[in-house]
C-alpha cells in the first residue's frame, strides 16, 4: 500500500515515542522512580506501530503486560502514561493500573493485561459491540508468543470465526516468553493455527520492519471491516531488553550471537534509512522529529513530577460506580 | 397481579428489559433452542414470546461451549456500548471463565481508573438437590462474594427473581445472579408490568422475637417452614432474606439481631468461607453486645455433593436442621 | 489392519453392551429408578467401541457426560456401572458419581466429566506419567463436537505435541452439541485443527464402521506409543436419541429426514451385516452373542437391584484420603 | 541448624523430596530457568544445586504458559503414578486453572467414590504490598477453602515454608501452597536436613492471656510487632499461627480464646468470605460463651489492589491496625 509521506512520518514520530519513553521508563526503574515490573518494547516498535497505525480512529484494541508500547502507537498522551508509571493522580488510570496495566479508552485502548493472554476476550467483546451495533470499528487483540498457548486464544478465534467478528488476532512473537524460548512450548508454527479455526493466518517476518507489519495488518484491518471477519496476523520481532527492567536470571537464556544479530535490526533505524533513502524526509526534518519527540518524554516527565500522589480515599473508589451500601 | 413462576419471572425480567433497550442483548449456550426456559414463551417457535423470534438471532446469540471467551467477551462487549445478559446455563461451568470474572470482569473498573463500565449480568442455576452429583450441582456464591467488583444476587421468590433481575440488567456493574432450580416452579402472585428491586435491601420475610434466621435462596421457604413449626411450640423467628448478598444489608439483620439476641444463619453453601460465615462475622463483630447466644450456622457439610438421593438431600439445610438450630440457640441461656 | 475373528467380535459384544446397557438404562429413567441426567451413546457405538478396542490393557483414558459407553467400550465390568446409575452402594463410583461421571480404574478409565472439555487436561497428565515413567501406556481422551471448542482441548493438544506424550485426542463429532448444530458454532473442520499444533489430524467420514474407527484410532495409538506424540481423530457419527433421556425441547432442532437417514446406519446392524457376509461368524453365533448381552445386562440390574443403598457415612467419605481434623 | 531464607527454605524441601522419591516432578512455566529462585542453588546452571541439571529435563518440566492444562495434567499425573509439584509462579494465575482445580483436582477422588488419588502440590506466590496492581496481587486463598477436596498451607517462616512443603509432597490429597513473597527474604536458623510439619497443627508463635491473634501469612510478623508494641502497655497478647487452613487447627484458637476471652483475627486476604470471616464465625459458634468482646477482623478491605505504592501499603493489616484491634478488644468491658 502507498502511504502519504505524513502517515510514513508519523509512523516513525511513534516509534520514537514508544523508544524514548520505554528508555526513560528503564532509567527510572533503576533509578527507584517507578514501583513494580516494567517490561519494555525496545526493539519491537514496528511491530507495536504497523499495527496500530493500521487501526482508525473509533477501532479498539486490548494488550499484555508489555503496555506501554500499544496506547502510545495508538495515540494516548504520554503525560497521563508516566504519571501512571510512577502512581500518581494524574495518571491515566489514576494511579491504580502502573506499568502493566496501562488503558486509555480515548484512543480506544481498551486495557492491557497483567494477566498473559487474559484480554483477548474482551478485545473479542469490543468486535461483538461493533457487530451488534453496527459501529463499522474493527477491534484487535495483541499477545505475545507465550499467550499464544492459552486456551481462550483459540475460544476466541473460533467465536469470531463464527460470528464472522472484525477482529484481528496480533501475535507479537519475540520468540521468547520471560525465560523460555517459543520453539520449546509452541507446536508448530503460530499463523498456521489460524486455517483450523478458517480465518487467514500469515505470518510477518520481518516485523522489524513497520510497513510489512502495517501492510499485512491493514489488509486484516481492511477484511474485517468490509464484514469478512476475522484474521490472525504473527509478527517475528525481538525484544531488546531484558523481560522486564532489573531482571536478572541465573541462566542465560538467549545467547550473544542471536542478540547482536537483533540489535543489528533495529527498526527505527532501518525505517529511518528508508525514510531519507526514499526522500520522504530529508535529515533536517528527520532530526526535528527526534529532538520534538525526545521534548514530548520530557514534558510527559514534568507532567508526571507535578502530579500529586492519589488520596488514600481513591484506593477505595471506581470497585463499583457508586459506593457500596451495607458493610462493604 | 399474575400468578407467575420463578423461571416465568426470570423471563419476563428479560424480555421487558430487551424490549426497553436495544443494546441488552443474550449470549449462552441452547439459548436459540430455550433450552432452559427463560428465553420466551412457548413449546415452539411460532409461538408468541419466543425470543428469538421477537429480537432476532443478532440480539439472542447462541455460543460455542466455550465458557472463557463467552464471560470475556460479554465483558468486552459490556465495555464498549452493549449491555449483555449471559446465560451460562449451571453455575458450576462458572470456573471455566474464573480468570475472565476475577481479573477481568470485577477488576476492569478499578484498574483502569474508572474508565470502563461493565453493564452485565451472568445468570446461571444451581442445580443442587437434583441428583446431578459434583460437577454440576453447586452453590458457587461465597467464592465470588470474596472478590470485591461483582454483584450477587439470590432471589428465593418469583418477585425477588424478576425485580432484582431487571434491577440488574439497568446497572452499570457487572452481577452475578445465581439462581435455584429448585424454586424454578415456584408461583406467587406478582405485580404486572415492569418493576425493580433494589440491591442491597433485605426483605422480612415474616417477623419474629426469640430468633433471627437470615435465610439464603432455598433455606428461605425451608426457614419459613421451620418457623411455622416452631410457632407451634411458642419460639418466634423473623426471617430476613438479604436478597443480594453484594451489597449485603448488614442493617437489616444488625437490627433484628438486636431486637432478638440470637442469630441462625441458613445457607446452602459449602460451609468454610461461606457466607454463613461472613453473615456470622458481620454479628460478632457489630453486634456482640446484643447477642444472648452463639451463632449458630446452618449450612451444607464441606462435602461435595454425592450423586445419590440417598445421601445428598440430607445435606442442604432444611426445615429440620434449621429447627434444630433455632431451639438450640433458644435454649441456651444468656450470661447476662 | 487384519483383525482376528475374536477380535472382531469382541467389537460386536461391546457394541451390544452399550447399545442394551443404555436401552435399558432410557428405561429406567422413564420409570423414575434412575435420578439426574442420562445420556446415551446409542447410534455412537462404534465410535466408542472402535476407539476403545485400538487401546491395550493399561492404556488410559477420560471422557464426558455421555458416560457409560466408554468405561463399557474398555471392558468395565456392567453391574458396578448400573448399580452406580441407581445410585447404589455398589456402584463403580459407590453410588457418588452417578450416570455423568463413570470411572473404572480397572480397566483404565480414569473417569468422566459432567464438564464438558474438563477431562482433556487429566488425558493429558496421563499421558505425561506414562512418558515420565516409561510405562509405555497410551493415553485416550474422548470429547465431544462442543467440547471441541473449549480452548483447554488447544492448550492440552499443544503441551502433548511439544512434550511428544503419548495421547490420542479423539473427537466423537455427533455434530450437535445438545440443541446446537455444530456447524453453527465450529469455525473450520475440527480435525484440520491438529495441523496447527504439528500433529496428524484425521477425520473418519464413517464413523458408523467400527472398523473405520478402529483402523484410524490404531494408527493414532500406535503412533503414540512407539513415541511419536499425540494425533487428533475427529469421528462423524450421530446420537439415535434426544441429548439427555426425557428432555424434551420446544424446538426440533434435528429435521426427520437427517435423523431417519443416520438410524438407516446403525453401526450394529452394519457390522453384524458385515460379520456374517464375512463369514467371521453365522447367524447362531451371532445370536449367541447377542443373548449372551442381554443375559449380561439382566444381572447387572440385578446386581444392582441387590445392592443396598450408600450409607449416609459415605457423603463425607474420599473427600480426603482420610477425615480432616479440626472443624471440618 | 543452618540460617535459612524462606525460599531457600521451599527450593531445599523440593530437592530433598527429588532426592527422596522419583516419582516427584515439577512442571511450571521457567522453571528450568529458576526465574523464582526455588529451583536450585546459585546463579549459574552450573552451580551445584541446580535443578535442572540435578534432575534432568524429563522430571523438571517448562512449560508452555497454559495453566488450565498444567494443573489439569498434573492431577492426571498424579492419578497415574507420579507426584507433581506444579510451580504456578503467582496466586493470581491460579483462576485460570479454576475448572480444573474445582472440578477436576478437588471431586476427583470423592466422585470415583476413592479410586482417584491426587498427590500433588500446586505452589504459588502472593505478591502483594510490591505495587504489582491487581492483576498480580492477590490472596486468593478463601476461596479455595471454600471447595473441600483442597488442602491448603499458608508458611509465614522458613521453617514451616520447609516442613509444611514436604509434608504436602508426600500427602495423597493435593494441596495449594499460598507463599507470601513478602517473607522470601525472611530468615531463621532451621533444622538440618530432612524434617516435616503435619497439617492441622497450629503454632503459638506468643503465649499471652489478654487478647488472642489468630494470624495468617505476612500477618504473622505483623502482629509480632504489634505484640511487642502491646507489651510495653501492659497487654499480653497470644499470636496463633495456623500454618494450614485446611485442615484448620480449631482446637488451638478455642483453647486459647478460652484463656483470653478476646480475639482478634488478622488476615491480609479481602474481608467478606475471607479466612477471618471462617475463623471468627468458628469462635462465635462454639466459644460463645468464653467471649468478653467483639471478635475484630483486622483484613484488607473489599478493594482490589491498587498500583500506586501511596495508596496499597496502608490496606493490608499491619503492627499499627492489629495493635489497635487488639487495644479496642481489651476496652470492651465483658458484659458479664
Ligand atoms: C496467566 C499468566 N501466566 C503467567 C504469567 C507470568 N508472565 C508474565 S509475562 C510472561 C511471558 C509472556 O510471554 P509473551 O506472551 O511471549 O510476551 P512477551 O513478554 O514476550 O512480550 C509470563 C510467563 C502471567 N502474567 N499471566
Ligand atoms: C463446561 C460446560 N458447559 C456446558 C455444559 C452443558 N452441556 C452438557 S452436554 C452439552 C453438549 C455437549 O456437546 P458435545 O461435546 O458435542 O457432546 P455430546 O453431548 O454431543 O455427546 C452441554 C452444552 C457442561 N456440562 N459443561
Ligand atoms: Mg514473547
Ligand atoms: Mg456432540
Amino acid at each position: 500500500m502507498t502511504l502519504a509521506n505524513d502517515t510514513l512520518l508519523e509512523m516513525q514520530r511513534r516509534m520514537l515515542r514508544i523508544r524514548l519513553f520505554d528508555e526513560r521508563a528503564s532509567k527510572m526503574v533503576k533509578r527507584g522512580e517507578i514501583p513494580g515490573t516494567v517490561h519494555t518494547s525496545i526493539g519491537q516498535e514496528a511491530q507495536v506501530v504497523g499495527a496500530c497505525m493500521a487501526l482508525a480512529e473509533g477501532d479498539t484494541m486490548t494488550g499484555n503486560h508489555r503496555s506501554h508500547g500499544h496506547p502510545i502507537g495508538k495515540g494516548a498522551k504520554l503525560g497521563p502514561l508516566m504519571a501512571e508509571l510512577v502512581g500518581k493522580a494524574w495518571g491515566v488510570c489514576g494511579g491504580k493500573g502502573g506499568s502493566m496495566h496501562l488503558a486509555d479508552f480515548k484512543v480506544g485502548s481498551l486495557g492491557e493485561s497483567g494477566i498473559v493472554g487474559s484480554s483477548i476476550p474482551i478485545a473479542t467483546g469490543a468486535a461483538l459491540s461493533s457487530k451488534v451495533l453496527n459501529k463499522k470499528s474493527v477491534s484487535l487483540a495483541f499477545f505475545g508468543d507465550g499467550a499464544a498457548n492459552q486456551g481462550c486464544l483459540y475460544e476466541a478465534m473460533n467465536l469470531s470465526s463464527v460470528w464472522g467478528l472484525p477482529i484481528v488476532f496480533l501475535c507479537e512473537n519475540n520468540q521468547y516468553a520471560l525465560s523460555t524460548p517459543a520453539y520449546t512450548v509452541t507446536a508448530g508454527k503460530i499463523a498456521d493455527r489460524a486455517a483450523g479455526f478458517n480465518m487467514p493466518g500469515v505470518r510477518v517476518e520481518d516485523g522489524q520492519s513497520v510497513l510489512a507489519v502495517y501492510d499485512a495488518v491493514r489488509t486484516a484491518v481492511d477484511r474485517a471491516r468490509s464484514g469478512k471477519g476475522p484474521s490472525l496476523v504473527e509478527v517475528m520481532t525481538y525484544r531488546f531488553n531484558e523481560h522486564s527492567e532489573g531482571l536478572r536470571l541465573a541462566v542465560d537464556y538467549r545467547n550473544a550471537a542471536e542478540k547482536e544479530s537483533w540489535l543489528k535490526r533495529d527498526p527505527i533505524k532501518l525505517f529511518r534509512s528508508y525514510l531519507s533513502e526514499n526522500g520522504v524526509a530529508d535529515e533536517a526534518t528527520l532530526a526535528d522529529i527526534e529532538s520534538e519527540v525526545a521534548a514530548e518524554i520530557e514534558a510527559a516527565v514534568q507532567f508526571a513530577d507535578e502530579s500529586p500522589f492519589p488520596e488514600l480515599s481513591v484506593a477505595y473508589k471506581d470497585i463499583y460506580t457508586e459506593p457500596l451500601g451495607g458493610s462493604q | 397481579m399474575t400468578v407467575t413462576s420463578y423461571l416465568g419471572a426470570i423471563g419476563a425480567a428479560q424480555r421487558e428489559a430487551m424490549e426497553a433497550d436495544e443494546r441488552v442483548i443474550i449470549i449462552g449456550e441452547d439459548v436459540e433452542a430455550n433450552v432452559y426456559g427463560t428465553m420466551g414463551g412457548g413449546k415452539s417457535r411460532a409461538d408468541k414470546g419466543d425470543f428469538l423470534q421477537m429480537f432476532g438471532a443478532n440480539r439472542i446469540r447462541n455460543t460455542p461451549i466455550s465458557e472463557e471467551v463467552m464471560v470475556g467477551a460479554a465483558a468486552g462487549a459490556a465495555m464498549t456500548g452493549l449491555r449483555p445478559i449471559v446465560d451460562l446455563s449451571y453455575s458450576t461451568f462458572l470456573y471455566m471463565a474464573m480468570d475472565q470474572f476475577i481479573n477481568q470482569v470485577a477488576k476492569s473498573r478499578y484498574m483502569f481508573g474508572g474508565q470502563a463500565s461493565l453493564p452485565v449480568v451472568f445468570r446461571s442455576a444451581m442445580f443442587y438437590g437434583l441428583s446431578t452429583a459434583a460437577h454440576h450441582s453447586d452453590r458457587p456464591y461465597p467464592m465470588f462474594m470474596n472478590m470485591p467488583g461483582l454483584k450477587i444476587m439470590v432471589p428465593a421468590s418469583p418477585t425477588d427473581a424478576k425485580g432484582l433481575l431487571r434491577s440488574a440488567i439497568d446497572m452499570d456493574d457487572p452481577v452475578l445472579s445465581f439462581e435455584a432450580c429448585l424454586l424454578w416452579g415456584m408461583k406467587e402472585d406478582i405485580q404486572d408490568g415492569e418493576f425493580r428491586i433494589p440491591f442491597g435491601v433485605a426483605r422480612t420475610v415474616r417477623a419474629g422475637t426469640d430468633v433471627t434466621v437470615v435465610a439464603i435462596s432455598t433455606a428461605v421457604p425451608a426457614a419459613m417452614q421451620a418457623a411455622q413449626k416452631l410457632e407451634a411450640d411458642g419460639i418466634s423467628v423473623e426471617i430476613i432474606d438479604p436478597r443480594t448478598l453484594v451489597p449485603f444489608h448488614s442493617e437489616a439483620v444488625l437490627n433484628s439481631v438486636a431486637k432478638t439476641g440470637r442469630l441462625v444463619v441458613a445457607d446452602p453453601a459449602n460451609r468454610t468461607c461461606g457466607a454463613a460465615a461472613e453473615i456470622s462475622a458481620i454479628v460478632a463483630e457489630q453486634a456482640f453486645d446484643c447477642l444472648k447466644a452463639p451463632i449458630i450456622r446452618v449450612t451444607t457439610p464441606d462435602t461435595h455433593v454425592p450423586f445419590s438421593p440417598a445421601i445428598e438431600k440430607q445435606l442442604y439445610p432444611n426445615a429440620t436442621t434449621i429447627a434444630d438450630a433455632v431451639r438450640k440457640a433458644v435454649a441456651t441461656k444468656p450470661k447476662h
